[in-house]
């Protein structure tokens, strides 16, 4: 995997817009999406599954994974939870401020690859937004694609992130929610992602499962998803690191002999339970 | 900065209740005193963390002052004889490392002393403005 | 939580800021700072206008904080706070920079000026920023009051809170209630007699059902704070059943040691077991454990031998007695400078130089010469005695600087009741000048000098010692006439300066309230706050506070009990929530702030330091102190400070 | 003399009757004549224990680490822990037990003297071959003989001994369970505190062309930091992030981590570290003279600390390491403090 | 190689001073405050030494790089200044064959996959003149077992060997040869003899016994092997988690990206880039304090593994370039050499 950024400084930011902002989810530890819009027509285009470095200059930078779908030419799409410094500071920014961008950083989904399967994406938490494009990708191309489903679950039916989205795509993906605790009014499943994935059953047969949120959620979910018969090399996920330059170099994202930030972050299980565990 | 256009850069820690009130009061005596000191205000002289001078310093600060109550004075009791205690120890250590030993300034004003208050500035900004601008702690970013 | 939206409003003061900084500048100016969301000039802004206008800033533009620049935060911070709420957001994201006093008033040049109003603005700005929405700390009360000392300052606090309905915690000393009052004979300025006046008020102590009279006891320990005070309370044994004893004085006349009797100042003598006087409240006999041949084990038994009442029990054991109490008033009254330090007059070793209330004692009825003024040492008449004023008051180099304020009006007294009882003698007064403010004081000094014939003499008696034949000589001068004075006195009794008694040293240390320089119980503010210390929660009356007389004494009292009064009216307390928080996860439990903090608010719990709320004042000591950062002090954060420092030097 | 053996018997017997879970100690370093720190868990590693003038670290700093593995994994320690000790080693411990970083009862001391002698510096010992490092070195009381590629050598004591041993007043662990060694406190070396009063005859500008120098040569690798026993904060100002994350700590709290220092290792913010050390460990620092011997680059940090030391001492009366008692420099005070410097 | 000429010891400050009037400054070592470091030289410059005490990697990738400088103005867009590295042309004289192969891994670091723009700006602009151990080595070093030479001129421009009275000058690159060139009539020929003595020379260094990795080779796989082994937290035990290890190692390259603040009215600042290493505990904690490698253990196990083993599998060479500093100047005396061994051993 290389990209030919021969002459270009990898470590300059471009600078673009904020054109769009939207609430997903209160709290302390809250989401928002920002749609980002190139300025002065500097910009990259990107895969499914990459990232790119968000700063916000004076605070610091954060990879984020870019939340739309590369047919998506206008803008590219983030969702960022307010966790720490560059976070928090992105929580306050307002449509119209404009912040640093570079990228884009990592491997990629392989979609093409995928074309005449069933997709099975399972998401959990803000471990929706990684895998996002792909169902957005795949419902946009959905004659490439068999089945499309989607396994999202959430604390409570407030912390569900993209409902609209969601509602949106039912016609053309089965989408299967659920929520920790039964609440009021709420139809669909109560319990934990992994619980919701092995009564669901989705079959194997020709198919790949993409699973990301939390590691506790990827754990019980892959080995659920064992369970139901996938392979390793049927489940994908993505990992994170802490992440400084992004071009494998800085160090941090170190495991074994991959850089996550150009080898991954999006691995097969099969590849990733050979890297040592520290992720 | 050229000799004739330095004015040393002073930041000055005033306890509430003694020192700030001290140069209030030099201000309803309509005292003048240079304009080289801006004040921080802080709820006691025995709340200024070594940190704040050291920062100042660094940031840029030709001179520090730390003023506050008179010992025994302390609206929290003891809270100056600990800032004593304390900022001796900060004003060794700066004379030890070679920092001009008048960069840093304690002294106590109360709250009725207002020409104290702009006598202190005014001595303090003629200490320091031969001394030229501190450069030694200073952040240099380049 | 989210982006802060400040607004900031410069004051022009009409001319007063504006004709030294250029207020527009500084609003222009900090509109740019990034967490500034509207700014705005105006010529007043503490007028009706100016705050309706910061309210409709805040509607308008959904400000969450403002700085005003302003006048000094000791002017209007309390009025821009309470706009504040009005306007519906906390008053505690209000801020004022001061570019009055610290800034327009102190300087000329316009445009240092405005530079300086810039940062210090800038400065409120960054303060203001990391400010957080705080509420006012509500702490129920103990709607009871303790009262240290019971002399008249302590009765007449007593007295009034009890009349008024609250309980009242009397602790005393001493075996009985009353305090100096009771060593003096007569009183001015009316000279009636001092046991008349003070009397009725001890019985009315000891009956009254709002009243808990501890005597022979001590506060050992006082643990939380205004409202909620618990103290500790060491009442020592008196080994007689006040409730059994009959005061029939069997006991003492067993008693077979002799001790000096401190009432009488050493005139007289008493026995180990005594009562201090026969008016003493409560009404009981004592048993001097010190003065005793020794009760454990029993080494001589006569006392409880002879009573037949029974009262008295070898067996009592100090106790320790906890109260719980919202306000505490401090009387632990006044000592006299001792005479032991006056070297110039012989340091007590003269004998018939006496010190003022040795003297009161010898004219009282019920004195240890029934009221006959005698020389001590040869139980005489003296026909010639001279009084000397400002013995060691006054005196900054050698002794207490201050003046002790009543002692020109008791000498003034004396020498009128020596007058009273040796028509025919003789008495002289040595004085710097006369402080007779009050109301008839002077009248009373000019009928000692009139009617009773008291030679003044304008100056300093250098020495004195005793001459062959018995007779004390005086020697000094007379600073109006420039002679010198020589008087073969037959008594000298010396005006001696008041000092805060060993039990205010005492009760201020458990207390941890102030002291001034000159050991007196320092009030909160000597004007406006006389009669409170420093510590919320605690009063001060009487001689523990500073010399004075009687009518001041019991006005103090009153004024003491009446803040009491105020404070326990209300159900529950409010505190400033601006104090210290602990974050717990950098706390490694090393105690250093625990040690630092001067009101104890500090202690550890599983090895992490916990503040207590109330008694937290918020000084910052611990959050300077503490190398972990793990502690800080609400809305004065380093982080702020930090961000003010680099405020300070912008431009 | 000591014999070493005496230790390992001491440390044997404790492993064996469980009366300690494991002994602090030293063992010989596979990397030349130095030894190096160890933690001895069996009474049979018990004979790998070595006590000589290599034995140079201050193993307080490993009863830091236990204290924070223990904290760390949740885990309740079965019994003390055992740990040989120096004269500074034991002072270190005072502190640590003043500052309440653990309970007397949890430590057993075995408190080693160092007698008349004290530990090498191997800074000085290279010195005196030319920098090459030495391979080998043996004591016999006065001389040490070492091996270096340039050739043997024969040193004398006083030449290579380490700085803050020449000056050193208490060689012996008055702290201890069971010590070994003679208490020879009056042995004759430096005067306490003569390289500082030697450093302070120069003038200011002198004084500021030193230490702008050794401020500038930082690299800020921490070594001093982290081998100061005294430094055990779990977060130090230094540190640009917050490392003490707990589930409660706030995206704000983290936001508001306030940079003092930067990262830069340049001369403003190596300086303002190094100062904002020596006045953290004011009152604290035993002069065990470790950060000054592990730092890389030379930079005689022990002048900025002793500097402390003896003002804690002279203004104040304050004998850091003296007693466990007592409350720490910095947050007392006396009426008579000095205050002449307040104009 | 190419170009192998002989230079009178004399006249090295001639050839020094010639280097530097062709636009080079010219680095040597210099012992200043008791450490070996590589300084500016004026005239001459005595090669008589151990080796520096910070590897030589700074020229290439200092401590602290400004990337590129930024100023917000509220209202308006923020402008970014890039800031291109200040890199003079240095030659450095004296670099010892590990540093020279620590070189050219740094090379390989900041080459693959995205070409780091700073450090090869710097990199192309600077020289080394190598100098090879002839002396007996540092009881620490071990450059051999890690597939190294004393003599090696791996990544230098030039190697000289100091053979008493003269050095033989070996030009292993076209920069060195300009070099040399620049002073062409201060060489001398190498002469069979000279060769002969430069071989033996070189023979003895390479036959002086030096501590040794035990199977270098066989590292990466026994690493792999004992990744899970209990020993790494045993060896840790004493370790404090400082930076000496990494930050003097001629091959350590990790860093930390930061924005240093210059003002904040308006917002003004610069974005840099400083030194960073895998031992410091919050090097690789996320947000949310989960720290993958939190132990001393796994930190350990990183450097380590890095050196010998996931370096290896990427670039076929192992890391490590046995210059044995990280074992001379750790403080409490972890010893990459024993580490590795031991893992080994334990595996086995
Ligand atoms: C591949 C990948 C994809 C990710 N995708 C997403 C995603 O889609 N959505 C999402 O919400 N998260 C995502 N994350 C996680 C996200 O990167 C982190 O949550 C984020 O970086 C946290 O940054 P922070 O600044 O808020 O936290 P902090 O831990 O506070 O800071 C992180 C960085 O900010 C800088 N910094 C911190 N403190 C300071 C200071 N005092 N001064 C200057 N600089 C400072 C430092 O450089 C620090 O490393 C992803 C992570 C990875 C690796
Ligand atoms: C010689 C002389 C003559 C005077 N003549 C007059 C006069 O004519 N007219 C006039 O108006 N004033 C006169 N005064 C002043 C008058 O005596 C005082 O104003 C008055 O006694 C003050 O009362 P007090 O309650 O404050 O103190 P005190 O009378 O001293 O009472 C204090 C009480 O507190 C007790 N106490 C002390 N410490 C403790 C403790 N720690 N715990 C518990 N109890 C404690 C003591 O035992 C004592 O009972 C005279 C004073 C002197 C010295
Ligand atoms: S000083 Fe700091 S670390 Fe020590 S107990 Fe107090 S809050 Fe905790
Ligand atoms: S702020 Fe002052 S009063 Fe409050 S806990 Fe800290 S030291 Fe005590
Ligand atoms: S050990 Fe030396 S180089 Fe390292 S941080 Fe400390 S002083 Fe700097
Ligand atoms: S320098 Fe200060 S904050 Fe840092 S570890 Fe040491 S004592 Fe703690
Ligand atoms: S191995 Fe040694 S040098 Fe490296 S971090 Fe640990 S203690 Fe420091
Ligand atoms: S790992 Fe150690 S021995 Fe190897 S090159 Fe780095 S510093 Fe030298």
């Amino acid at each position: 995997m290389s990209h030919s950024h021969a002459h270009a400084n990898t470590y300059l930011p471009k600078l673009a817009k904020i054109v769009h902002i939207k609430e997903e989810i209160g709290g302390e530890r809250a989401i928002k999406t920002y749609r980002l819009e190139f300025e002065n027509g500097d910009g990259f285009d990107h895969e499914v599954g990459q990232c790119a470095m968000l700063s916000i200059f004076g605070r610091g930078e954060s990879m984020i994974s870019i939340a739309s779908s590369p047919l998506t030419k206008e803008y590219k799409q983030f969702s960022i939870m307010r966790v720490g410094r560059v976070t928090k500071a992105f929580h306050e920014l307002q449509v119209g401020d404009v912040v640093g961008i570079r990228g884009p950083y990592g491997n990629q989904f392989p979609l093409s690859a995928w074309k005449g399967k069933n997709l099975v994406v399972i998401g959990g938490g803000v471990g929706l937004a990684p895998v996002w494009p792909i169902v957005t990708t795949a419902v946009a191309k959905r004659a490439d694609y068999k089945d499309i489903t989607v396994f999202y679950g959430a604390r409570s039916s407030k912390d569900i992130m993209y409902r609209e989205d969601l509602e949106r795509i039912r016609g053309q993906a089965t989408v299967h929610l659920s929520v920790d605790r039964a609440e009021e009014g709420w139809k669909e499943f109560v319990g934990f992602v992994p619980a919701n994935v092995l009564a669901k059953k989705p079959d194997p047969k020709n198919t790949v499962a993409i699973v990301c949120g939390p590691p506790i959620m990827i754990k019980f979910v892959i080995q659920n998803l064992q369970q139901l018969g996938f392979t390793d090399e049927q489940i994908y996920t993505t990992i994170e690191n802490k992440m400084k330059c992004g071009v494998g170099k800085c160090g941090r994202c170190n495991v074994g002999k991959d850089y996550v930030c150009v080898n991954g972050p999006v691995y097969s299980w099969a590849q990733l339970k050979d890297l040592p565990q520290e992720y | 900065m050229s000799e004739q256009t330095y004015e040393p850069k002073i930041v000055a820690f005033l306890c509430k209740w003694c020192s700030s009130a001290g140069s209030d009061l030099a201000g309803v005596s309509r005292i003048q005193y240079p304009a080289n000191a801006t004040p921080i205000q802080v709820p006691c002289s025995g709340s200024v963390s070594p940190m704040y001078i050291l920062s100042a310093l660094k940031k840029g600060a030709d001179g520090v002052l730390v003023s506050g109550c008179h010992i025994g004075d302390c609206h929290y009791l003891e809270g100056n004889y600990l800032a004593r205690r304390k900022l001796h120890l900060v004003k060794e250590l700066l004379q030890f490392v070679g920092i001009e030993e008048n960069r840093f300034r304690m002294s106590w004003v109360s709250a009725a002393e207002g020409a104290k208050f702009a006598e202190v500035v005014k001595e303090f900004v003629d200490d320091l403005r031969p001394m030229g601008p501190q450069e030694k702690l200073k952040a240099k970013r380049a | 939580m989210s982006e802060k939206r400040t607004g900031v409003f410069v004051c022009h003061c009409g001319n007063n800021i504006a004709a030294t900084v250029d207020v527009k500048k500084v609003a222009e100016t900090m509109a740019q700072e990034g967490t500034v969301a509207f700014s705005k000039d105006y010529v007043y802004m503490c007028s009706d206008p100016g705050q309706s206008s910061v309210i409709e800033a805040i509607k308008e533009h959904r400000l969450d904080s403002v700085v005003v620049s302003c006048c000094s935060p000791n002017l209007h911070e309390g009025t821009f706070r309470e706009n504040a709420e009005r306007a519906g957001i906390s008053g505690f994201t209000c801020e004022i920079a001061n570019i009055r006093e610290q800034c327009a008033w102190v300087h000329k040049d316009r445009t240092e000026a405005t530079e300086k109003a810039i940062k210090i603005s800038r400065s409120a700005i960054r303060r203001v920023a990391g400010n957080k929405k705080l509420d006012p700390i509500a702490v129920p009360v103990t709607r009871r009051a303790m009262v240290i000392g019971g002399g008249i300052a302590g009765i007449q606090a007593a007295l009034d809170m009890a009349n008024a309905g609250l309980d009242v915690v009397l602790v005393e000393k001493l075996a009985t209630i009353g305090g100096h009052i009771l060593q003096l004979s007569e009183t001015f300025p009316t000279l009636d007699c001092s046991q008349c006046i003070l009397s009725p008020k001890m019985v009315e102590v000891s009956r009254h059902p709002k009243i808990k009279l501890l005597t022979y006891s001590e506060v050992k320990e006082v643990s939380g704070s205004v409202g909620n005070f618990e103290v500790k309370i060491l009442k020592k044994p008196t080994f007689v059943d006040a409730e059994t004893c009959k005061l029939c004085d069997d006991c003492a006349q067993v008693c077979p040691q002799v001790v000096s009797n401190e009432h009488d100042l050493g005139l007289t003598a008493r026995r180990a077991i005594h009562i201090p006087f026969a008016q003493a409240i409560p009404a009981s006999y004592t048993l001097d454990e010190e003065a005793c041949l020794g009760l454990n084990p029993i080494r001589c038994g006569k006392c409880k031998d002879v009573c037949e009442a029974g009262a008295i029990n070898y067996d009592m054991r100090p106790e320790t007695i906890t109260e719980n109490v919202g306000a505490i008033v401090v009387a632990t009254g006044f000592d006299l400078y001792p005479q032991e330090k006056i070297l110039e007059y012989g340091a007590g070793n003269v004998a018939d130089v006496l010190d003022g209330l040795q003297f009161e004692r010898l004219c009282s009825a019920s004195g240890p010469t029934q009221g006959h003024v005698k020389r001590p040492s040869d139980r005489t008449e003296p026909k010639e005695v001279v009084f000397i004023q400002c013995v060691g008051s006054r005196d900054p180099a050698q002794h207490c600087a201050y003046c002790s304020k009543i002692c020109c009006m008791y000498t003034a007294k004396h020498a009128r009741l020596y007058k009273h009882h040796v028509p025919d003698g003789k008495a002289y007064v040595f004085y710097i000048d006369i402080r007779s403010g009050g109301k008839n004081y002077e009248e009373f000094v000019q009928r000692a000098m009139e009617e009773d014939e008291t030679v003044y003499l304008r100056g300093r008696v250098s020495k004195l010692h005793r001459t062959k034949d018995g007779k004390v000589r005086v020697m000094g001068v007379d600073t109006l006439t420039g002679q010198n004075v020589e008087i073969d006195a037959d008594m000298v009794v010396l005006a001696l300066a008041m000092q805060p008694s060993q039990g205010t040293a005492d009760a201020a240390r458990t207390l941890k309230i102030g002291r001034d320089k000159d050991g007196f119980l320092a009030e909160a503010h000597p004007k406006l706050k006389p009669v409170e210390s420093v510590t919320g929660g605690i009063y001060l009356a009487g001689c523990a506070q500073g010399p004075k007389d009687i009518p001041e004494t019991v006005s103090q009292a009153s004024a003491a009990a009446s803040k009491v009064l105020a404070l326990l009216s209300k159900p529950t307390l409010s505190h400033a929530p601006t104090i210290a928080t602990v974050r717990n996860s950098h706390c490694t439990g090393c105690e250093m702030c625990v040690t630092a903090c001067p009101y104890d608010a500090i202690h550890l719990e599983n090895g992490k330091a916990v503040v207590n709320e109330v008694l937290c004042e918020g000084c910052g000591s611990c959050s300077a102190t503490c190398l972990r950062a793990a502690i800080s002090v609400r809305n004065t954060s380093p982080m702020q400070v930090h961000e003010m420092i680099e405020a300070c030097l912008s431009l | 003399m000591i014999n070493v053996q005496d230790i390992r018997d001491t440390a044997r017997d404790l492993l064996a009757k469980g009366e300690v879970r494991a002994v602090i100690g030293w063992r010989a370093g596979s990397r030349g004549m130095a030894a190096e720190p160890c933690v001895v868990t069996k009474p049979e590693e018990a004979d790998s224990l070595v006590w000589d003038p290599t034995c140079y670290h201050n193993l307080a700093l490993q009863l830091v680490n236990d204290r924070k593995d223990l904290v760390h994994s949740k885990k309740t320690a079965t019994a003390p822990i055992g740990i040989v000790a120096k004269g500074c080693d034991a002072r270190a411990i005072v502190v640590l037990l003043q500052e309440h970083y653990f309970k007397r009862e949890d430590v057993y001391i075995i408190g080693v003297s160092c007698e008349n002698s004290g530990v090498l510096d191997e800074r000085k010992v290279k010195a005196q071959v030319g920098g090459f490092a030495p391979s080998a070195a043996a004591f016999d009381g006065d001389n040490f003989s070492v091996k270096t590629a340039k050739g043997d050598k024969k040193l004398a004591g006083r030449e290579v001994m380490a700085d803050r041993c020449l000056e050193c007043r208490t060689p012996f662990p008055k702290e201890n369970n069971t010590a070994f060694g003679d208490d020879k406190t009056g042995r004759e070396f430096d005067a306490q505190f003569a390289a500082l009063a030697r450093f302070e005859a120069n003038d200011e500008a002198a004084r500021w062309e030193f230490w702008q120098r050794q401020f500038d040569r930082c690299i800020r690798c921490f070594a001093c930091r982290s081998v100061c026993p005294m430094c055990f904060c779990d977060e130090c100002v230094v540190d640009s992030i917050e490392m003490k994350i707990a589930p409660e700590t706030t995206a704000e709290e983290k936001a508001n981590r306030i940079r003092w220092i930067e990262r830069s290792a340049v001369r403003s913010e190596n300086a303002t570290y190094h100062m904002t050390r020596a006045l953290h460990l004011a009152g604290r620092c035993v002069d065990c003279g470790e950060c000054e011997r592990v730092c890389p680059v030379n930079i005689p940090l022990r002048l900025l600390n002793t500097k402390m030391e003896r003002e804690a001492r002279e203004a104040f009366g304050f004998d850091p390491g003296a007693s466990i008692g007592g409350p720490s420099l910095v947050a007392s005070f006396r009426d008579d403090d000095p205050g002449e410097f307040i104009r | 190689m190419s170009m192998e000429k002989t230079l009178d010891k004399a006249l090295l400050s001639d050839w020094i001073a010639a280097v530097t009037s062709g636009g080079w400054q010219v680095h040597g070592p210099a012992l200043e405050d008791g450490i070996w470091t590589f300084k500016p030289v004026a005239a001459s410059v005595d090669l008589d030494y151990p080796n520096v005490k910070q590897a030589p990697k700074d020229f290439a990738f200092p401590q602290r790089e400004i990337f590129f400088a930024f100023e917000h103005i509220k209202g308006e867009a923020p402008r970014l200044k890039e800031v291109k590295p200040e890199a003079p042309q240095c030659a450095v004289f004296g670099v010892r064959p590990c540093d020279g192969r620590g070189a050219v891994r740094m090379d390989k670091v900041f080459s693959d996959n995205v070409n780091d723009p700073y450090y090869q700006e710097r990199r192309k602009n600077t020289a080394y003149v190598g100098l090879a151990c002839n002396a007996p080595p540092s009881p620490t070093c071990f450059c051999k077992s890690v597939g190294g030479s004393p003599v090696s001129s791996e990544g230098m421009d030039i190697l000289l060997t100091d053979l008493g009275e003269i050095y033989i000058a070996q030009a292993a690159t076209k920069t060195g040869e300009a070099l040399m060139a620049a002073a062409d009539k201060l060489f001398g020929k190498m002469g069979a003899a000279d060769k002969k003595q430069l071989d033996k020379v070189h023979a003895d260094a390479v036959a002086a016994p030096q501590r040794a990795v035990k199977d270098a080779k066989g590292a990466p796989a026994a690493l792999k092997a004992g990744f899970d082994s209990a020993v790494w937290e045993e060896m840790a035990k004493p370790c404090i988690g400082c930076g000496i290890c990494t930050f003097l190692c001629p091959t350590c390259h990790c860093f930390d990206i930061n924005d240093e603040m210059t003002g904040m009215s308006p917002l003004k600042g610069q974005r840099v880039r400083t030194w960073d290493n895998c031992q410091f505990p919050d090097f690789t904690m996320h947000t949310s304090g989960h720290n993958p490698r939190e132990t001393l253990g796994t930190r350990l196990r990183q450097r380590v593994s890095h050196k010998f083993r996931y370096f290896h599998e990427n670039f076929g060479m192992l890391q490590c370039t046995g210059c044995g500093r990280c074992v001379s100047e750790c403080p409490v005396g972890i010893d990459i050499v024993a580490v590795v061994n031991k893992v080994a051993e334990h595996v086995a």
